[in-house]
């Protein structure tokens, strides 16, 4: 008895720290940062960085020194870039990553999983509005009022497939759609759920918050060494996150390693095409994108799914 | 008005090759007419010092040891010669040139910075005297 | 100009050192929220002395010296030089070192404008365009090195001439490289009129009437493109551009497109010169005698950069040094029409309607003698440095 | 008569008429030079120049004829297709003024303040009459185009800042 819950404990222990939790998420972070970047690069015709560049910039951040800038609050300034990391690696907790049964589970694991995700974002909105740098206010206002526009239609668009397995755990839903690709059914959900991923993860054309070209780093302008790579550790997280959750649902599930590289990278393929095809959007505009097509997408396709379960009951 | 107007370009990228040079592993020929390193050839020069009154920027210096015998030293400074080759067009003999295949100028130390060109003993005439000069 | 940080607006500074500058200059934009209400430009922060420093060197001298008041353009300042020079001089120069001439000062218009085209679509934050237009760039870049030996500055005038002949076996290498380049640029023009995204960041985006345009002084593509009828090549062809005539591009609407198609279609006319020049090209010596000493007298001499209308007024007092040289380069006039455009756009536009001029901040800024660096070089000496540097880290310390 | 020759000819009726005493010269087929002779005729003549639209103010030049000279002389270059219209007037060394052209020309701006800074003209009725190129801790009297400049002199301005 005794044996069996320190043995339970160690694994829980284990889950947490190497695999699939702590570093094993990371890794697979920096690793899926590489891909994203190598296949940019290669579509604008360029070389593009070397396999451990991601690990080779994350080293040198660690290895510097962390400025924290004059009049901000030092304890949050500190603490946020942890809790968003750690917010993104909790939600791998709740996923099939690798094709591994998950960690944990719940009945309403999915929304946790979800408000996870959000977690990093609000993070870093409250990270630029912490310090006094004008360009970080600007970015964490873009970042949060982005965080608005998108929120919604990615969260209805994810529970469309809970509503079609009437389940709100993830690997509930797993059994329930496993090798129906609900791509097929749903595209609207799914075409939604993919671009606001992108936005989510601020990847160009919704990259406004961070726009270079007008307020620098946005939010991440006055971090620099430890925050920063963590900063930067948290997105490759919820890169790999935010791409599993979209094969789970929509790509008829994640079974073996095999289908998890093959679909989570065939989502990323897509990411990068769009990203390389795509103009950076204004903070106007994007706004507009989601509250004007996106959301009323995403409500049609609920439209259709709550009238066919009506009509199989 | 269409979304993704560059969806040609991006097919091709994936069956050309990248054009980014690598550099320092692979280097391209340079041009015929590329201006690298000025070189002085000491056996036509007579001594004019029209280079060096044209020269925008100083770079180049004419030490004369013995104008009759016709011994000059050049001094040369790489660093802030601008590669615009106006001495190479107003020496009337024709003895500077610029190199195509000596254009690499990256060096680690300043001594790299400055160099002389004339006959051995002349260039060593003169860096004894430089060093003496440094001395004092 | 006053900073006020009051509860609706604040300031955001952009520059002297910021990623959509790519050289140093002061703005301070008011926002309200994402809108802007003010603009304020700070100007000199690239100012070398270059007009002043042109008093005490030669004629000769000051050739290559004029030439780096810009990197882009560098070869209109110093055939503007020259042909003013060689005009007080009474030099004749021959029409194939004047054909040569324009041959080059086309090149570098493709150049100029296929960089500012990759600029303006990285502000825009389209990447994918700005690498593939850099990519086509190099494309005249390598014929500009096969020419004169250098991929910028390339220095192929020199008083009285030409440095660099263009030979039989160059020709088709330059027009191999031409055709390519005009299938690319079709292509872009297709992408900037086509592309919704793109269209959506250019489209009615600091838009400049005629009027506006005429009364802000703006020259060069950027008054073209609000439809003012006004190039240097064609109003007062200098050079051998009354041999080879320009035909001009205007586009009425004003807006950020427009100004992206004026260059853009600016470019083929470009081709078509270079076509014609390399076809034609005269016969005669590349270069004339040219006196060290130029004779007493003053001139002005305009032409066509690929930014605008620049300006050359050249005094000599009959020395080998000239008296005056003043120079008015086009970015100066059309700085300010960005400052009254920027009023009432977002401030996601503000870098794409700078970019839309093609600011050229070290042809701004040409002027000063000494300079912040240059000052405390003269006063700072390592010692002192050193123990400043002791100091502030004690007291940091401390 | 092609159109530069009209142009020019109708802008030196123009001057001759406003200027009743205005000296015009022609140094160049293409330039026509006015030698305004008082500051308070500036004003007037580039008024009428717009009037019947001649040219745009392309420059203004200062020159410095030496430090012994009482006068720096100003240049407004008003460009119009291929000829150029210069008007020339003479401004004292000391405490020179010129009235500003930016009611008539609002891009004239530029040039007055440049013109202040590197020739100490003082320009009346400019609307920021602030530094544009020079640093702003530059000495208030120092005038770096001028021909008395002196570079040394100016060394001594330069204070070093306290550390």
């Amino acid at each position: 008895m005794e044996s069996n819950t320190i043995s339970n404990e160690l694994r829980s222990l284990f889950s947490l720290v190497v695999f699939p939790g702590g570093c094993f998420l990371i890794l697979l972070g920096l690793s899926y940062e590489w891909a994203d970047r190598k296949l940019l690069a290669r579509f604008q015709n360029r070389i593009g960085p070397r396999w451990f560049q991601p690990f080779a910039d994350i080293m040198k951040l660690l290895a510097k020194e962390e400025i924290v800038p004059e009049g901000v609050d030092r304890r949050l300034f500190i603490g946020l870039p942890i809790v968003a990391l750690t917010g993104a690696l909790t939600a791998g907790l709740y996923l099939p990553i690798l094709g591994v049964k998950t960690t944990f589970s719940f009945p309403g694991d999915l929304i946790v999983t979800l408000y996870m995700l959000s977690l990093l974002t609000l993070c870093m909105g409250l990270a630029g509005a912490n310090t006094l740098d004008r360009f970080s206010l600007i970015g964490a206002t873009r970042t949060l009022t982005q965080l608005f526009s998108y929120e919604s239609p990615f969260l209805l668009a994810l529970l469309g497939p809970a509503l079609f397995s009437n389940s709100w755990q993830v690997s509930e839903i797993i059994a329930h759609t496993d090798g129906h690709w609900l791509m097929l059914t749903q595209p609207l959900g799914f075409l939604v759920a993919m671009i606001a991923l992108m936005g989510k993860l601020e990847l160009p054309p919704f990259d406004a918050p961070e726009a270079e070209t007008e307020i620098v780093a946005g939010v991440l302008t006055e971090y620099s060494g430890r925050g920063l790579a963590l900063f930067r550790l948290g997105k490759g997280v919820e890169l790999v996150i935010g791409l599993t959750l979209v094969s789970t649902l929509y790509l008829g599930g994640i079974t073996n390693p095999l289908t998890f590289f093959l679909k989570t990278l065939a989502l990323l393929l897509i990411i990068v095409v769009l990203q390389a095809l795509l103009t950076r959007l204004r903070i106007d505009q994007t706004v507009g994108l989601w509250w004007r097509y996106g959301s009323l997408l995403v409500l049609l396709q609920w439209f259709f799914l709550i009238l066919l379960q009506g009509s199989a009951i | 008005m269409r979304f993704a107007a560059m969806m040609g370009d991006i097919a091709s990228a994936l069956i050309h090759r990248p054009v980014t040079e690598q550099y320092p592993f692979e280097r391209r020929e340079a041009p015929e007419r590329l201006r690298g390193m000025l070189h002085w050839d000491p056996e036509k020069c007579i001594g004019c010092g029209l280079c060096v009154k044209d020269c925008p920027a100083g770079a180049i210096e004419l030490i004369v040891l013995d104008k009759k015998a016709k011994r000059f030293v050049l001094r040369y400074h790489p660093d802030r010669c601008t590669f615009c080759a106006q001495c190479v067009f107003s020496c009337r003999q024709g003895c500077l040139s610029m190199s195509n295949v000596d254009w690499e100028l990256a060096v680690t130390e300043r001594s790299g910075l400055i160099r002389h060109y004339g006959e051995k003993k002349d260039v060593e005439e003169v860096l004894a005297g430089s060093l003496k000069q440094d001395s004092v | 100009m006053e900073e006020q940080k009051t509860a609706q607006s604040f300031t955001v500074p952009i520059g002297p050192q910021h990623p959509a500058l790519k050289e140093p200059s002061h703005f301070r934009i008011t926002v309200d929220g994402e809108i802007v209400t003010d603009a304020y430009v700070r100007l000199g922060y690239a100012h070398r002395g270059i007009e002043k420093a042109t008093e005490s060197r030669t004629w000769t001298q000051n050739l290559y010296m004029l030439e780096r008041i810009c990197g882009i353009c560098s070869h209109i300042h110093g055939m503007a030089y020259c042909l003013a020079v060689e005009r007080l001089a009474q030099v004749q120069v021959s029409p194939r070192a004047q054909a040569i001439r324009v041959l080059f000062a086309e090149l570098e218009r493709i150049h100029s404008h296929m960089l500012w085209f990759g600029v303006t679509a990285h502000e825009a934050g389209f990447d994918t365009l700005f690498m593939y237009s850099w990519r086509d760039r190099e494309t005249v870049m390598d014929i500009l090195e096969e020419l004169s030996g250098n991929r910028v500055n390339y220095s192929a005038n020199i008083l009285g001439g030409v440095k660099f002949d263009v030979d039989k076996s160059r020709i088709e290498s330059i027009l191999d490289g031409i055709n390519f380049l005009e299938e690319r640029t079709q292509y872009y023009l297709e992408v900037v009129s086509t592309d919704t995204l793109f269209l959506q960041r250019t489209q009615k985006i600091g838009t400049m009437n005629r009027r506006e345009a005429e009364v802000l002084g703006t020259v060069g593509p950027t008054a073209r493109a609000s439809g003012v009828n006004r190039d240097i090549r064609i109003e007062a062809p200098y050079a051998a551009y009354d041999q080879f005539p320009i035909q001009i591009n205007l586009d009425d609407s004003g807006d950020l497109k427009a100004r992206v198609l004026v260059r853009l279609r600016e470019l083929f006319e470009s081709y078509r010169i270079i076509h014609q020049i390399l076809q034609n090209l005269p016969t005669g010596d590349l270069t004339v005698r040219m006196p060290r000493r130029i004779k007493q007298g003053e001139t002005i001499l305009r032409v066509e950069a690929p930014r605008g209308e620049l300006f050359y007024f050249i005094r000599s007092n009959g020395s080998d040094t000239p008296d005056r040289i003043k120079v008015r380069t086009p970015t100066i006039c059309n700085m300010m029409s960005v400052i009254k455009l920027v009023v009432g756009h977002q401030l996601a536009d503000v870098p794409m309607i700078l970019a839309g001029i093609d600011p050229c901040f070290s042809c701004n800024d040409r002027m000063v003698m000494i300079n912040q660096s240059n000052k405390t070089s003269h006063r700072w000496r390592w010692e002192e440095l050193r123990q400043y540097g002791i100091k502030y880290y004690q007291q940091r310390a401390a | 008569m092609n159109d530069t020759e009209k142009t020019l000819r109708t802008a030196s009726q123009l001057l001759g008429q406003w200027m009743w005493n205005t000296e015009v010269t022609r140094p160049e087929p293409s330039r026509l030079d006015a030698h305004l002779k008082t500051s308070d005729d500036l004003i007037p003549v580039v008024a009428g120049l717009r009037v019947i639209r001649l040219g745009y103010l392309s420059a203004i030049t200062g020159l410095d004829h030496g430090p012994d000279e009482a006068v720096l002389e100003v240049l407004y270059h008003f460009c119009v297709g291929e000829a150029i219209i210069t008007l020339r007037l003479n401004v004292p060394r000391q405490d020179g003024c010129l009235p500003s052209l930016c009611e008539i020309i609002p891009s004239a701006e530029v040039f007055e303040r440049e013109l202040q800074e590197m020739f100490g003209i003082r320009i009346e009725g400019l609307r920021n009459p602030s530094r544009l190129y020079l640093p702003d801790d530059w000495p208030e009297s120092v005038f770096p185009l001028r021909k008395d400049f002196d570079r040394d002199k100016l060394r001594s301005y330069v204070t070093l800042g306290e550390c």
